[in-house]
C-alpha cells in the first residue's frame, strides 16, 4: 500500500514540475496518521506535507467548484466514489472540466476512525495498510473491512471520469448490498420506522455538516438560509423541522446523489443520513429503471424525464403497514 | 402597504341561499389591508362591475378580491373591470364561494365558515400579487413550411392566398413528395399526378411562394413570430437560375447506372437527371456518386451539351439564414423497412414488392410504362396476392404498433385497378381487419369485392415461398378455418408507413416533441391537432400520425388557418404569468431546461459584481416570457428556489396554504 | 368527557391545476355533488407546479390530509407537467412512507374537467379515510397549534 | 380444481397474455402441422381467452403440435400460441397424476448430445 | 466523601431523578448527549464525552421566550420564558465545566440573559474526573484540572466505585439527602488524580505553547498568511461552534404560527456565510475571513475582553469532529510556528 502513496506523491509532482498544472488539489498530513485534511499544494516544496491512505475519505470533487473556476489548471486525485460526484457536477455544469487534471486514484476503502475505537485498539498512533489488513501501532492487525467506513463496503469500483489512473492494485471486496438496511427498514412496520427515523433526526443539531460538504447541495443559497423560500430554519426548533430538512434535502439531491456516503460520514452525531438517500436510489431504480446518478452524463435525471406508463403515486407498494 | 377592496356577490340566489354573504363581507372587512368590503346582487353584472370600479377608484384600492362565481367563469371579466379602472388586472384574486361552497354545501353555517376561509386565502394570496404585464413581441410576416409533398404544398399555397411570404423546405430536388409517385387515388380513381401536379406548378408561379429544394434545415433559433432558421442548400452541381429543364444532359449521360429512386429503384437513371417530368423545379441535378466528371474527373460532357451552360461541377453547399413568424412541419412518411420481416421473402425474391413499388409498376409514367409485368421476367402476372398489416398493428418490435390506415384502402385500389385492367387476373387479398372510415370508402371496398370480384381471405400468410417459377403463399383463412397454399405470380405487400426519419433531428432543433414512434405530438390530442406544443410550430400531414389524401389536404389547410391567425396579428400578447429565474440565487445546473416542455429556458454567462471591485462570471437561466406558457415545472424542479412562477408564486401558494390552515 | 365527544375535524388541502380538476371541481359544484367543507382547494396552473415543500408546509400548518389532482396522464394541458408531478409525487410519498407515516394521508388523483362525480367521489373518499387515520400527529409541528 | 382456476393456472404457465391477440391468424398462417391439428393454434389462444377449457384439455392437437414455435415466432402481438399449447399438455398430464421421470433414472438416459433445456422441460412436464 | 458501587449506580440515578430533575449522559441512537434522566434511557459516564457539550442545558439550541398572539388587529404579547427550579446535571467534565465560566462572562454580565441567570442559579453540577482522557484532549494547556474538576459535587469512578466529594453548600445538601450512599474515605481518589495526571501529562497536546497569542501586538496575527491555507478545506459548516462548548453566537427568529408569532433564539455560526450579512454586504466575504473570525475570538479577541480568559477548554470536540478534520490545535501550531 505504501507503493500507491509514493507514485501519489511521484504523480503530483511531475504534474507540478511539468508545469502541466499550477496546483494540485489532494490531502495533507495532520497531527495524528488519522486527521487528514484536503489542501492545496502549490509547489513541490509543500507536497512534503501530502499524503495518500486509508484516512483520505474526503470527496475532493466539491472543492473543485470553486477551484475550477481559478486562473490555471488544477490536478486532482480522485477516488472512483469521487469520479462519480465529479461526473454530476460536470453534468450540471458546476465545473469548468477544462480546468482540470483528474488522476483517478486507487481506493482500497477508506477507514473511520471511530471503527478503529470500537475495536478497543485505544489510541491510534500509526496505521501499515495491507490490501486486506491494516496494523495499528505496530502491533495489532485488524481486517480492512472491520475498520472501513459502510460506504467502502458498498463500492463503485471503477472511475468514470479521469484524463489518468494511478491504479496499482485491482479494488477488493466492496460487493455488500447497499440496499440491505432499506430493505430492512421497509419490512419494519410503520410504527417501528417512524421510532427509528424519530430518534435519529432527533439528535440533529442542523449544523449543516451533511448539506455543505456534499457535492450534490451546490446552491449558492440553500433555502433553508433563504427567507423567501419559505421554508429557511436555522435550528430544529420543533420536531416537524428535522423532518422537513432532511427530506426537502433529499428530494432536492434524489437523481443526483450519486451516494458518495460523505454525509454519513460527516455527521457529528452518526445519523445514517445515506439511508435516507438510498432510499431515493432505490426507489428510482425499482420504478424507473436503474439508474445511477453520476455515472453518464448523457442519461436524463430520473426526475426530469418520464414515460407514460410510470407507476401512479399512489400505487408504490412501500414499507409495511 | 396594499388596500384591499373586498367585493362579495350574492349570485342572486345561488350564493346568498347558503352563504350568510352579509357576514362574509363583515368578517372579511376585518381582515389585515382590507379597507373596503361590499355586497352585491350581482357582481358580474354592469351595475356590479361599476360598483368594483368606483370603489378602485375611491378608495385607491391596490388589490381586489371577488367572493363570487369560479375565476374560470369571471375572472377575465372582474380583471377587464379592474383595468378599466385604472388597476392592473392581475392584481385580482377571485375566491370561488358558489361551485365550491355555495352549490355544494346545505349547512349555512358552514357554507358561511368556508367561505369566510377561502376568501381569506384570496386575500392572503393578493397581498403578495404584484402587477403583471403580458409582454410582447413582433410578429415576422413569413412563414416557413418544412417539407414538399401534398401538407407542405396545400399549407403554403393557402397561407400564400392569405397574402403571406412563405418558403418551402424539401430536402429531395423537387416538391410533390410521395403523391407525386401514386398512379390513382382512392375513393375516386382519379389519377394522382392530375391532381398534385396543378398544385405544385401553382407552388411554383405563385410570387409569395419561395421554394428550397435539395434544402434541408440545418439550425433554428428564436420563438413564436420571431424564428431564425439557417437552411443549407446543398449542391445540385446545376445552376437552378440558368437550367430551363430541356433535358439533354440526360439523354448524353455516359453514366446510367444509378438506381432510381423516383421509381423506387426499380430501373435506373442518368448521373444528371430530372426527377420526373413534371418536376418542380424542372431543374436537372447531378448525383455526385454516379457523375464521371465529379468522380474522377473525367467526363464533362453534360456541361458541353448544355445550352445555357447551367453545369457547375464546382458548386458547393450554401447556408442561408432567413426569418419567419411560424414554421410548418409536413416531413410526411416512408414506408418501413422490411428486413424484419424474412417470411414474406420480400428481400429474397424480387415479385415480392412493397405497395408503393406497385403504385409505380402501375403507373403509366413509371418505369414499365404503366403495363402489369413482374419485376423477375417481366411477364404479366396472371395471380397475385396482396398482404395487408404488413408490420402495422405489431407488438412484437419487429414492426410498428399503431395501425398505418391508408393501407385497406389503397389494397381495394390496387386490386380494383388490376381487375379492371386485366380481368383475367386473380386477386387475392390476407386482411386482419378491413377499416374503411371515410366518406364512400367502404363503398369503394364493397365494390372491389361484388363488382371486381376481389377474393377477401380474413386470415394472415405465415410465408411466402418459391417453386418453381411461382411463389406459394401460406395462409390462414380463419372464416373457413383452413390452411390455404395459394400459387402466386406476385404478392404485394402493404408496408407499415412511419415519419420520415429526417423528422428526428427536425424535432430537436425546433424543441418540439416527439412520441414514441416518432410522429410529432400535438399541443392536445383533440383541440389543438395541428399545434405543436412549442409556440408558433404546427403540424401538417403525416408527420403528426398517419392519413390519407383527404384528411392530410385538410389538415394542412386547418395549419395554414392557424399560420395565417398567427401572422396576421402584428404583436404577440405573450403569457402574463411566466417564469423566471432570481439570478443571484441560480446555479445554472440546467435541471430547468431539461423539464421545460417549450424550450423557454436558455443559459447566458453573466457577470456579477462581488463588491471590492472584483466581478465573477455566472452561468445564469433566462426564460423567454414570449415563449413561457406558465406551467411551473421549472420551479420545482429548482433544488435553489432561484426559478418562481409569476401569479402562483412559491410565496403566494404558501400564503394560501397559511390561510386554509388558519382557523 | 366534552373533549372526547367533540371530532376532530380533519383539514385537507387539495391542490388542483387549473385545466383539469380545477374545472372538474367546479363541474361538482354546478352538478351540485357534494363533498365535505372540510376540502380546501388551492389553484395551481399545473400538477407540476407542486412543490413538495408546500405539501409538508400543509402539514406543518395544520393539514391532515393533502391531495393533488390534475389532467390525466397524456391530457396535460402543459403536455408533461402531470408526467413530472407523477414521479416527484411518487418519490415523496415513498419517502414519507419509508420515514413511517401514514401514506394514505397524501395523494394523487386524476380529474379531467369532466369527471366532476370523480372529484366529488374522490373527496369524500379521500376525506373519510383521514378522518379514519384521525389527527395529523406524525407530521405535526406543535407551535401552529398553540 | 376447478375449469376456472385450471385456465388461470394454464395462462400463469403459458407466460402469455392471450388477450393481445388481434385475431389475424398469422400463427394459423404458419403452422406446419396445421392439418393434423384438430384445434388450430390461433383458436388456442381465442379458446384459452374465452376459458373454454373442457375442448382443449380433451383435444389430439395438443399431441399434434411439433414445438416448433413458428407460430410464435410470426406473432405480430409477442402472443405465444405454442406456449399456451405446451400449457395445456401440460395440464392434462399433470391431471393423470404420477412421475413419469425420476431423478435416478437420468444418469443413463443422459448423453452428451441431450440439451440441457429438454431436460429442464423434462421435470417440468413429466414430473408432479 | 461518600461513594456508590458503580453496579448500584442506577439507584443513584433514580434517587437524584426522584428528588429533581436529573440531566446527564445518555445514548441515543449511538450517539451521547446530556438529556434528562428517565427510566429506560441508557446512561452512560463511562464515555469520555458528550457530542453536545453542557452549554445545551443552560443555552440550549433553541428557547422560545416570546408569543405574540394575534387577533384582527390586536396583538397579545405573551412572555414565555421557562422558569426552572433546582435542576441536577451529572457527569460533567472538568473542560465543561470551565465553559459555563467563559459562557458566564458573556451572559451575566449586564444586561444579564435572564434565561440563561434563571438555569445556572438552579443548576447542582456533578462533575466526574476523567479516568481515560483521550489524545484529543489539551485541558490542562488552559490551566484545568481533569484529574478534581471541582463543580458542586466532585465525583470519581476508580475500581467499580463512584466517590461524591460535595464541594459547595447546594452539592453537600442535595448529596446528603441521597440514602443509597455509604460513607468514604479520600485515599482512593487521591490515588485516582494522580494516575489522571500522569496521563494528562502524557497526552500529545498538553504542552501546546500559546504563547504566540500573549504578546503585545497580537493583531499582526490578523495578517498572517497562515489563514488562508488554514481554512482551505474548510466547509462553512457549523459543526464546530455547535459541539463547542464556548461557542455563544445565536440568533433571533420568529416562526409564523396560525394564530401569530413565536419568537425564540437559536444558535448560530460563524462560520456561515449567512452569518454576518447585513442590508449593504457581508462583512465577511469568504470562509478564509469566517474561519480566521472563530479562531481569532477564541484566542485573541475574548481573552482581551476578559482578562486573559481564553474561549477555548482543550475539550478536543472540534478535534474530533471537524469533518474535514480541521482544530484549533491545527490554527495554534501553525500560527506558533513563528
Amino acid at each position: 500500500m505504501q507503493r500507491l502513496e509514493v507514485a501519489f506523491l511521484e504523480k503530483a509532482k511531475e504534474l507540478l514540475s511539468s508545469g502541466q498544472v499550477n496546483r494540485v488539489l489532494a490531502y495533507k498530513k495532520g497531527e495524528f496518521c488519522y486527521d487528514v485534511s484536503p489542501a492545496v499544494f502549490y509547489s513541490v516544496e509543500e507536497l512534503e506535507n501530502a499524503v495518500y491512505n486509508g484516512f483520505c475519505g474526503a470527496n475532493l470533487s466539491k472543492y473543485l467548484i470553486q477551484e475550477s473556476k481559478k486562473e490555471g489548471k488544477v490536478a486532482v486525485f480522485l477516488k472512483p466514489c469521487d469520479t462519480y460526484s465529479f461526473n454530476q457536477l460536470i453534468k450540471e455544469h458546476r465545473v469548468n472540466r477544462e480546468n482540470v487534471y483528474v488522476v483517478g486514484i486507487e481506493c482500497q476503502g477508506k477507514f473511520s476512525i471511530e471503527k478503529f475505537y470500537k475495536t478497543g485498539v485505544g489510541f491510534v498512533a500509526s496505521v501499515q495498510e495491507d490490501l486486506d489488513s491494516v496494523l495499528v501501532n505496530g502491533e495489532t492487525k485488524i481486517d480492512r473491512n472491520a475498520v472501513k467506513l459502510e460506504r467502502c463496503l458498498v463500492c463503485k469500483k471503477q472511475h468514470v471520469v479521469y484524463d489518468e489512473l494511478l491504479v496499482i492494485n485491482e479494488k477488493k471486496d466492496g460487493d455488500l448490498d447497499r440496499f440491505e438496511m432499506v430493505k430492512k427498514l421497509e419490512a419494519m412496520t410503520a410504527d417501528e420506522r417512524f421510532a427509528f427515523w424519530k430518534e435519529q433526526l432527533s439528535k440533529c443539531i442542523r449544523c449543516n455538516a451533511c448539506r455543505n460538504v456534499c457535492p450534490a447541495c451546490t446552491c449558492t443559497k440553500c433555502v433553508f438560509d433563504n427567507d423567501d423560500s419559505q421554508i429557511s430554519s436555522k435550528a430544529n426548533a420543533d420536531s416537524f423541522e428535522e423532518k422537513l430538512f432532511h427530506i426537502i434535502r433529499a428530494f432536492h439531491v434524489a437523481g443526483r446523489c450519486t451516494d458518495c456516503g460523505e454525509c454519513s460520514r460527516v455527521c457529528p452525531q452518526n445519523i445514517p443520513l445515506h439511508l435516507l438517500n438510498r432510499k431515493y436510489i432505490s426507489d428510482i431504480n425499482e420504478f424507473y429503471g436503474e439508474f445511477e446518478a453520476g455515472k453518464d452524463i448523457a442519461q436524463k435525471g430520473p426526475l426530469t424525464n418520464y414515460t407514460t406508463g410510470d407507476i401512479e403515486p399512489n400505487d408504490f407498494k412501500g414499507g409495511n403497514k | 402597504m396594499q388596500r384591499i377592496g373586498v367585493f362579495v356577490c350574492w349570485c342572486g340566489s345561488n350564493i346568498s341561499a347558503t352563504v350568510d354573504v352579509e357576514k362574509v363581507s363583515a368578517v372579511l372587512a376585518l381582515e389585515p389591508n382590507v379597507v373596503i368590503s361590499q355586497n352585491y346582487q350581482y357582481m358580474c353584472s354592469e351595475n356590479g362591475q361599476a360598483l368594483i370600479r368606483n370603489s378602485i377608484k375611491e378608495h385607491n384600492l391596490t388589490g381586489v378580491v371577488v367572493c363570487s362565481c369560479s375565476p374560470r367563469m369571471h375572472e377575465a371579466t372582474f380583471r377587464r373591470a379592474c383595468e378599466s379602472a385604472g388597476l392592473n388586472p392581475y392584481m385580482l384574486e377571485v375566491a370561488n364561494i358558489r361551485e365550491q361552497v355555495s352549490w355544494i354545501h346545505k349547512d349555512i353555517e358552514e357554507a358561511t365558515e368556508k367561505a369566510i376561509i377561502l376568501g381569506r386565502t384570496a386575500i392572503a394570496k393578493l397581498r403578495l400579487n404584484t402587477p403583471l404585464t403580458a409582454g410582447e413581441s413582433p410578429v415576422i410576416k413569413r412563414a416557413l413550411v418544412i417539407g414538399g409533398g401534398i401538407a407542405g404544398i396545400q399549407s403554403a399555397l393557402d397561407i400564400a392566398e392569405a397574402g403571406y411570404e412563405v418558403d418551402i423546405v424539401e430536402k429531395s430536388p423537387t416538391i410533390g413528395g410521395n403523391m407525386a409517385k401514386l398512379d390513382k387515388t382512392f375513393p375516386t380513381l382519379d389519377c394522382a399526378a392530375c391532381i398534385l401536379t396543378p398544385k405544385m406548378v401553382d407552388c411554383a408561379q405563385n410570387e409569395k411562394i419561395d421554394i428550397l429544394t435539395f434544402s434541408e434545415i440545418e439550425s433554428v433559433k428564436g420563438f413564436v413570430g420571431n424564428f431564425k432558421v439557417g437552411i443549407r442548400k446543398k449542391a445540385r452541381f446545376v445552376n437552378e437560375k440558368l437550367c430551363t429543364g430541356c433535358g439533354v444532359c440526360t439523354q448524353k449521360c455516359p453514366s446510367k447506372r444509378g438506381l432510381n429512386d423516383f421509381n423506387m429503384n426499380l430501373n435506373t437513371r442518368p448521373a444528371i437527371y430530372i426527377p420526373f417530368a413534371q418536376a418542380i423545379p424542372n431543374v436537372a441535378i447531378i448525383d455526385p456518386e454516379q457523375c464521371l466528371k465529379l468522380k474522377n474527373g473525367k467526363c464533362g460532357l453534360c456541361a458541353m451539351q448544355c445550352p445555357t451552360k447551367a453545369i457547375d461541377y464546382t458548386q458547393q453547399d450554401e447556408i442561408v439564414e432567413r426569418e419567419y413568424g411560424a414554421i410548418v412541419v409536413a416531413t410526411g412518411y416512408k414506408p418501413i423497412s422490411l428486413e424484419n420481416f424474412n417470411e414474406y421473402g420480400y428481400s429474397t425474391y424480387k415479385d415480392v414488392v412493397t405497395s408503393l413499388e406497385f403504385e409505380r409498376i402501375m403507373n403509366a409514367a413509371g418505369p414499365t410504362s404503366g403495363h402489369l409485368e413482374r419485376p423477375s421476367d417481366h411477364k404479366q402476372p396472371k395471380v397475385i396476392t396482396f398482404i395487408q398489416c404488413v408490420g402495422s398493428r405489431d407488438t412484437s418490435g419487429c414492426g410498428k404498433p399503431y395501425c398505418s390506415k391508408i393501407c385497406c384502402m389503397y389494397t381495394a385500389k390496387h386490386a380494383m385497378l388490376v381487375r379492371e385492367k386485366y380481368p383475367d387476373t386473380q386477386v387475392n387479398i390476407f386482411y386482419i381487419d378491413v377499416r374503411t372510415p371515410g366518406k364512400n370508402y367502404d363503398e369503394f371496398y364493397r365494390r372491389a369485392v361484388e363488382q371486381y370480384g376481389v377474393n377477401y381471405i380474413k386470415g394472415m400468410v405465415g410465408k411466402v415461398y418459391k417453386e418453381g417459377d411461382n411463389l406459394v403463399v401460406q395462409g390462414s383463412d380463419l372464416i373457413n378455418n383452413e390452411q390455404l397454399l395459394i400459387k402466386s405470380d406476385m404478392v404485394v405487400l402493404a408496408a407499415a408507413i412511419e415519419p420520415d426519419p429526417s423528422v428526428r433531428k427536425i424535432a430537436t432543433l425546433l424543441t418540439t416533441s416527439i412520441d414514441t414512434n416518432n410522429f410529432l405530438t400535438e399541443a392536445h390530442a383533440k383541440l389543438k391537432p395541428v399545434e405543436s406544443p412549442t409556440a408558433g410550430i404546427f403540424l401538417s400531414g403525416v408527420c403528426q400520425g398517419p392519413k390519407d389524401i383527404p384528411e392530410t389536404v385538410s389538415q394542412a389547410s386547418a395549419c395554414a388557418a392557424k399560420v395565417i391567425g398567427l401572422l396576421a396579428k402584428d404583436k404577440l400578447k405573450c403569457n402574463a404569468s411566466t417564469a423566471g429565474a432570481d439570478e443571484m440565487l441560480c446555479t445554472g445546473c440546467s435541471l430547468c431546461e431539461n423539464v421545460c416542455p417549450y424550450g423557454a429556458i436558455t443559459y447566458i454567462d453573466k457577470e456579477f459584481r462581488l463588491g471590492g471591485g472584483r466581478t465573477e462570471v455566472r452561468r445564469v437561466a433566462s426564460v423567454n416570457p414570449a415563449v413561457c406558457q406558465g406551467c411551473g415545472a421549472c420551479t420545482v424542479t429548482c433544488p435553489s428556489g432561484a426559478m418562481d412562477l409569476k401569479g402562483f408564486s412559491t410565496k403566494q401558494i404558501m400564503a394560501e396554504v397559511d390561510a386554509i390552515c388558519k382557523n | 368527557m366534552q373533549e372526547l365527544n367533540k371530532e376532530h375535524k380533519p383539514l385537507i388541502v387539495a391542490f388542483c391545476c387549473n385545466w383539469c380538476s380545477y374545472a372538474g371541481a367546479d363541474l361538482a359544484g354546478s352538478s351540485r355533488l357534494s363533498y365535505p367543507a372540510n376540502v380546501k382547494i388551492i389553484r395551481v396552473p399545473c400538477s407540476c407546479r407542486v412543490n413538495p415543500t408546500f405539501i409538508l408546509k400543509a402539514f406543518q400548518k395544520g393539514a391532515d390530509g393533502v391531495i393533488l389532482c390534475g389532467c390525466h396522464p397524456g391530457d396535460c394541458h402543459y403536455t408533461s407537467g402531470n408526467y413530472y408531478a407523477r414521479r416527484r409525487m411518487t418519490l415523496l410519498f415513498s419517502m414519507l412512507d419509508y420515514l413511517g407515516i401514514e401514506r394514505e394521508r397524501t395523494r394523487v388523483e386524476w380529474v379531467s374537467a369532466a369527471e366532476g362525480a370523480k372529484f366529488s367521489k374522490v373527496m369524500n373518499e379521500f376525506a373519510k379515510t383521514i378522518c379514519e387515520l384521525g389527527e395529523n400527529k406524525r407530521l405535526e409541528d406543535l407551535r401552529c397549534k398553540d | 380444481m376447478n375449469s376456472k382456476e385450471q385456465v388461470k393456472i394454464i395462462k400463469e404457465r403459458s407466460g402469455t397474455d392471450a388477450s393481445k391477440c388481434m385475431k389475424c391468424g398469422k400463427c394459423s398462417g404458419r403452422c406446419p402441422a396445421y392439418n393434423e391439428m384438430d384445434i388450430k393454434p390461433h383458436q388456442f389462444v381465442s379458446m384459452i381467452e374465452k376459458g373454454e377449457i373442457e375442448k382443449l384439455l380433451n383435444c389430439k392437437a395438443i399431441y399434434n403440435c411439433l414445438s416448433c414455435f413458428a407460430c410464435v415466432e410470426r406473432c405480430p402481438r409477442n402472443v405465444a400460441p405454442a406456449a399456451i399449447i405446451e400449457a395445456v399438455r401440460q395440464e392434462v398430464i399433470r391431471m393423470q397424476g404420477g412421475n413419469y421421470i425420476n431423478s435416478e433414472e437420468i444418469p443413463q438416459i443422459v448423453d452428451e448430445q441431450i440439451p440441457q433445456q429438454l431436460l429442464v422441460s423434462m421435470y417440468r412436464k413429466f414430473n408432479k | 466523601m461518600k461513594k456508590i458501587a458503580y453496579q448500584n449506580i442506577d439507584k443513584l440515578y433514580g434517587e437524584l431523578a426522584s428528588n429533581l430533575d436529573l440531566y446527564m449522559p445518555i445514548k441515543k441512537a449511538g450517539a451521547l448527549n446530556f438529556e434528562k434522566y428517565e427510566n429506560g434511557k441508557e446512561a452512560d459516564i463511562e464515555t469520555l464525552q458528550t457530542v453536545k457539550s453542557v452549554k445545551d442545558l443552560f443555552f440550549p439550541q433553541v428557547e422560545h421566550f416570546v408569543d405574540f398572539k394575534t387577533d384582527g388587529t390586536k396583538i397579545d404579547v405573551i412572555d414565555t420564558r421557562e422558569i426552572r427550579s433546582e435542576f441536577a446535571i451529572f457527569g460533567v467534565r472538568a473542560c465543561d465545566l470551565k465553559s459555563l465560566e467563559v459562557l458566564d462572562k458573556v451572559f451575566l454580565q449586564e444586561p444579564v440573559d435572564s434565561m440563561y441567570k434563571n438555569k445556572r442559579d438552579n443548576a447542582v453540577i456533578f462533575t466526574l474526573a476523567c479516568q481515560n482522557p483521550h489524545a484529543s484532549c489539551f485541558c490542562k494547556v488552559f490551566d484545568i484540572d481533569a484529574s478534581s474538576p471541582k463543580g458542586d459535587v466532585e465525583c470519581h469512578l476508580t475500581n467499580g466505585v463512584l466517590y461524591l466529594n460535595p464541594i459547595t453548600e447546594k452539592g453537600a445538601n442535595l448529596v446528603n439527602k441521597l440514602t443509597c450512599l455509604e460513607d468514604a474515605t479520600s485515599e482512593s481518589v487521591d490515588l485516582n488524580k494522580q494516575e489522571i495526571k500522569a496521563k494528562i501529562d502524557a497526552l500529545p497536546f498538553s504542552n501546546l505553547d500559546l504563547s504566540v497569542f500573549k504578546g503585545e501586538n497580537l493583531m499582526e496575527l490578523f495578517d498572517r498568511k497562515e489563514w488562508e491555507e488554514l481554512s482551505k478545506a474548510c466547509l462553512g459548516c457549523g459543526t464546530c461552534t455547535f459541539i463547542c462548548p464556548t461557542c455563544q453566537c445565536f440568533d433571533v427568529r420568529d416562526f409564523k404560527t396560525n394564530n401569530g408569532v413565536k419568537r425564540f433564539r437559536c444558535w448560530d455560526s460563524c462560520m456561515y456565510s449567512e452569518f454576518t450579512k447585513m442590508a449593504a454586504e457581508n462583512p465577511r466575504k469568504n470562509q478564509m475571513q469566517r474561519f480566521r473570525q472563530r479562531f481569532m475570538h477564541k484566542l485573541v479577541y475574548y481573552p482581551s475582553n476578559n482578562g486573559g480568559l481564553y474561549s477555548c477548554v482543550g475539550c478536543g470536540r472540534c478535534v474530533k469532529k471537524c469533518p474535514q478534520s480541521l482544530n484549533i490545535v491545527k490554527v495554534i501550531k501553525k500560527l506558533g510556528d513563528k
